[in-house]
């Protein structure tokens, strides 16, 4: 594939949806890529192709159709193993969503490594999915919940974010790239956690399309991801856990896979992955999210990173020419997303007049109600990218970013 | 300027969007509630005094909210205020209705009533339940 | 479409893999379908359609495709609300599988209504996914785990069943339709239920496309069933449950889409449905259940239990005319299931050499190792059927079987 | 005759698969594990008396299984009597890279083993499993 500058222009034709027309006329301009990424033609197709010629239940069954379907499962935990660094495929879970995983975690973790009174730290930034499961966590056992402070930039206050440790926290739980500034989480907190026996849990959502992962380099005890943010399936997410950490933690949900024999008194579980698996797993979604990272490995994790840069680059400064147009977070370290008010409209006329143009923005607290307080508003717009957005694109928005000013504000 | 938001968005709405009626509370009140839309964290706060006829003496409202929330919060004080609860509940159906694009299925609201301004909303599904929110709380408020 | 008798040559042609060619030379004969159904060609054509048109996250963005993607989340869940009679689509939740729907229950009903030494009924032929969760109820809060006696001919024991309620029982869950059996409830067991004021749930995972369903004529409280086995995507299952119960009971995963509002000190809950739908939904697999249902709509519940009923009393004759099978339950009351064993040759070997005829059938525990035990053996092979089998396809069977045997037993 | 199944099930398969040897238990052992196959509900039972030299002086199974989990569970056991714990160890990686159809990669199996009869399960994936839970057990039953 080409990896030139001009690379997206290639790419656009492979997502099918790209060409669609908004209201009949206006091409789609598709800046929601940090809620859901768009899939390739690749990916699509190859659901086709497991429902037409492969697909029966997974690990149960002896016959062909069986084998065929279970090899395609196996093999996108590989592909993931390999898409993250893992050290053993055995850490790789997959879960319907990151929020599932993030879920696994925090009950199976509590229930192995807390009691009433330990301490979790989380930041003001993270999103709702990585708030609540922490929250049921203190209002059912007990614990106690601290949060990091944020910098003006958009990051976590990593001197803040030590202060909080004691003896008695046992996990952070952070996002990896923020959903609403799209920093990046900066490598000290890991060390620092290391540094005081605190587990660490990486929200990579944001970052798992948009960033060279590498969970050991990172350092992280947990990571999650979904596939629909990744260019796969909806219904599949991932979860990473340190092989001994997911050894010793108790299965979440009960049922058919997870088992290693049962009587009706007793039962007893079955080795990793498996003990995390519990029913019929999302086999084709989880296939689909192997093609997805093969797709990207294709075009070059590295190329994606450089295009959405330079886009990212682009249009923050184009915005902050903008004089009526507030952008949270300042330009370094910030990753294909930019969330900003247009002073006066709120972010649903933005959207709303955007959607007109064929433009896709997000308008909302992005899940993030808590930093929404923070900045002291109800609500942002946000544009995010992914790899088959253009600069021409940009310039699009910027100009209808304009006529909304015009338009509402007279 | 494409016609679906200028439908959308009319003078009235935006009139009402910036300048809302009836904002605040209501010195005394016997009836209220809080709203919010989960999906985008907008708020209304509804307070009401109904007297023993059942007639809504006084309705106001307060919150954040866009112009279409604000607007419909504004639009549905002016139009309540002084009115039998019965009708009050009439006019929930035939709002809703309106703006999730049931036109035909109108008892009360018709092309000169203010609310009809808000008929846009019905191409702009998402934002139903902007339009909504006051009513809804209205509604809420009732129920206490 | 065709409603008489030769409907089911028809409906082969909807399922496209059902031309595959097993070894490159064998018709594929796929009596798995209690595992897994097959998806017919237009559920697999409309993920490719949303996919490649309408496709974005849900219930969040304002934007056009937000719109699109949002409509058919929602429409699916009035087309599964229909398909099982339930009052309002509030009593619709879409989760992962019947086995999540089934966890979500267990800990959501237990931290409303139960306590330690409460009681729960099962029954001794509940599959893995409808034991596990209950016994994890046991191993963490001391509640107490009856199981009902199943009879010689393959159904709970009514009696039996009725003299384990006590007045610490709070609820039973129980198969609908037996994975291994193929028998159908008693009715009456839901009025003794209804009548001790104890809970009923419902295991529905091979009811759903086999029987017509209406939760309201049943009288459950909950409904549980996986899409993957109803001709839908892999990745979606229902939990129905009773409007009230379901406003009781406290949420089960925490995360985006479920919450009201958020501080850092306190999180309030959405209404249902989404109170219970934490995180990005499986969406693109929720849209295709409904394009599932709306096919099995299309060819008649009625037609498909017809067909179905005619090829178990066939095969279930065929069979019993072999004396060296031995077949689980008896003939009345079966539904599109048999399971059996060929005496002397483990269930592997059967599964395996009718593999190698192009044949597919189940070989194991099938996640029932309680029942197994029960019937004094450690596996058993199944045959289940789908609207798509064929008497003719019963006749290889039948053949391939009186092969199997002698190759095995010389 | 189906050609994949003939090789799956060899005469030496069937006939260990009836009639297993070393079947039972040691009756002095040092070692022992328990081994099942959560996908089936096979089970293996494994006792094994290794002396100070490490050699492998009894080793018996118990349990119940298919034709294939029965057969390799048997020939293990004829394999492994009398070897030392090494070589065993050796041979664990030859047998599994066998069934899974790694031939290339076999060091000390020939086809002259009586093991490779189950080199035919490598046509069979979903039956792996099956060949290799008595290997599987045994490598438990060291690690006590
Ligand atoms: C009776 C029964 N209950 C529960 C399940 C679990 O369904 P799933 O694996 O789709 O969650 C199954 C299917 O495996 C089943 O047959
Ligand atoms: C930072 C972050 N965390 C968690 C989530 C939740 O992901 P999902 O909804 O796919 O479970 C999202 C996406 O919505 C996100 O952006």
């Amino acid at each position: 594939m080409n990896k030139d500058k001009t690379l997206h222009k290639d790419i656009r034709k492979d997502f099918p949806i790209l060409s669609k027309k908004i209201l009949k006329t206006k091409d789609l301009v598709y800046f929601d890529t940090a809620a859901s990424a768009q899939k390739p033609q690749v990916v699509i197709d190859e659901l086709n192709q497991f429902y037409e010629s492969h697909y029966s239940n997974v690990s149960r069954g002896v016959h062909t159709l069986s084998v065929e379907s279970t090899l395609r499962y196996e093999d996108a935990r590989k592909k993931v193993q390999n898409f993250i660094n893992a050290k053993s495929e055995n850490e790789i879970i997959f879960t319907k969503s990151a929020t599932e995983s993030i879920n696994l975690v925090a009950q199976t973790f509590y229930d192995k490594y807390m009691s009433a009174g330990d301490e979790i730290i989380l930041s003001l930034m993270e999103h709702h999915s990585n708030l609540i499961p922490w929250y049921f966590l203190r209002d059912k056992y007990g614990v106690v919940i601290k949060f990091a402070n944020i910098t003006e930039s958009g990051e976590i206050d990593v001197n803040h974010f030590e202060s909080l440790i004691t003896p008695k926290t046992k996990i952070a739980a952070l996002t990896h790239l923020s959903n609403v500034y799209g920093s990046k989480i900066d490598e000290k907190v890991s060390s620092i956690c290391k540094r005081n026996n605190v587990a660490i849990l990486l929200d990579g959502c944001q970052s798992a399309a948009h960033l060279k992962i590498d969970v050991q380099k990172l350092e992280c005890d947990f990571f999650v991801f979904s596939g629909h943010k990744t260019y796969g399936p909806s219904g599949i997410g991932v979860l990473y856990g340190k092989e001994n950490l997911l050894n010793e933690m108790p299965p979440y949900q009960g049922g058919g896979g997870m088992i290693g024999e049962v009587t009706t008194n007793k039962v007893s579980f079955a080795e990793l992955p498996a003990k995390y698996e519990a029913g019929t797993p999302a086999i084709a979604e989880a296939h689909g999210l192997g093609i997805a990272i093969d797709y990207m490995n294709n075009i070059g994790i590295e190329n994606i990173i450089n295009h959405e840069e330079e886009l990212t680059k682009y249009a923050y400064e184009k915005i902050s020419e903008l004089d009526f147009v507030k952008i949270y977070g300042d330009g370094d370290n910030r990753n294909s997303i930019i969330s900003f008010n247009i002073e006066n409209i709120h972010s649903h006329e933005v959207s709303s007049f955007l959607d007109v143009e064929g433009i896709a923005v997000r308008a909302g607290h992005h899940c993030c109600q808590p930093l929404m307080k923070h900045l002291g508003v109800n609500s942002t717009s946000r544009l995010s990218f992914g790899m088959y957005n253009t600069i021409e694109e940009v310039d699009i928005f910027i100009n209808a970013l304009i006529k909304c000013k015009e338009f509402f504000i007279k | 300027m494409n016609e679906l938001l200028k439908e959308l968005y009319q003078e009235i709405i935006l009139d009402h969007g910036k300048e809302p009626r009836n904002f605040g509370e209501c010195e005394i009140h016997n009836k209220s509630a809080h709203g919010h839309n989960p999906l985008c964290g907008d708020k209304v706060s509804l307070t009401l005094f109904v007297d023993d006829d059942d007639i809504i003496k006084d309705i106001k409202f307060s919150g954040e909210g866009c112009a279409i929330s604000v607007a419909s919060a504004s639009l549905m004080t002016e139009k309540l205020k002084g009115k039998k609860l019965s009708f009050a509940e009439d006019m929930f159906k035939d709002f809703t209705d309106l703006v999730k694009g049931s036109e035909e299925s109108l008892s009360i609201i018709d092309e000169d009533d203010s609310l009809y301004a808000l008929k846009g909303v019905k191409d702009f599904p998402m934002r139903v339940k902007c339009a909504t929110l006051a009513w809804h709380t209205f509604k809420n408020a009732l129920k206490e």
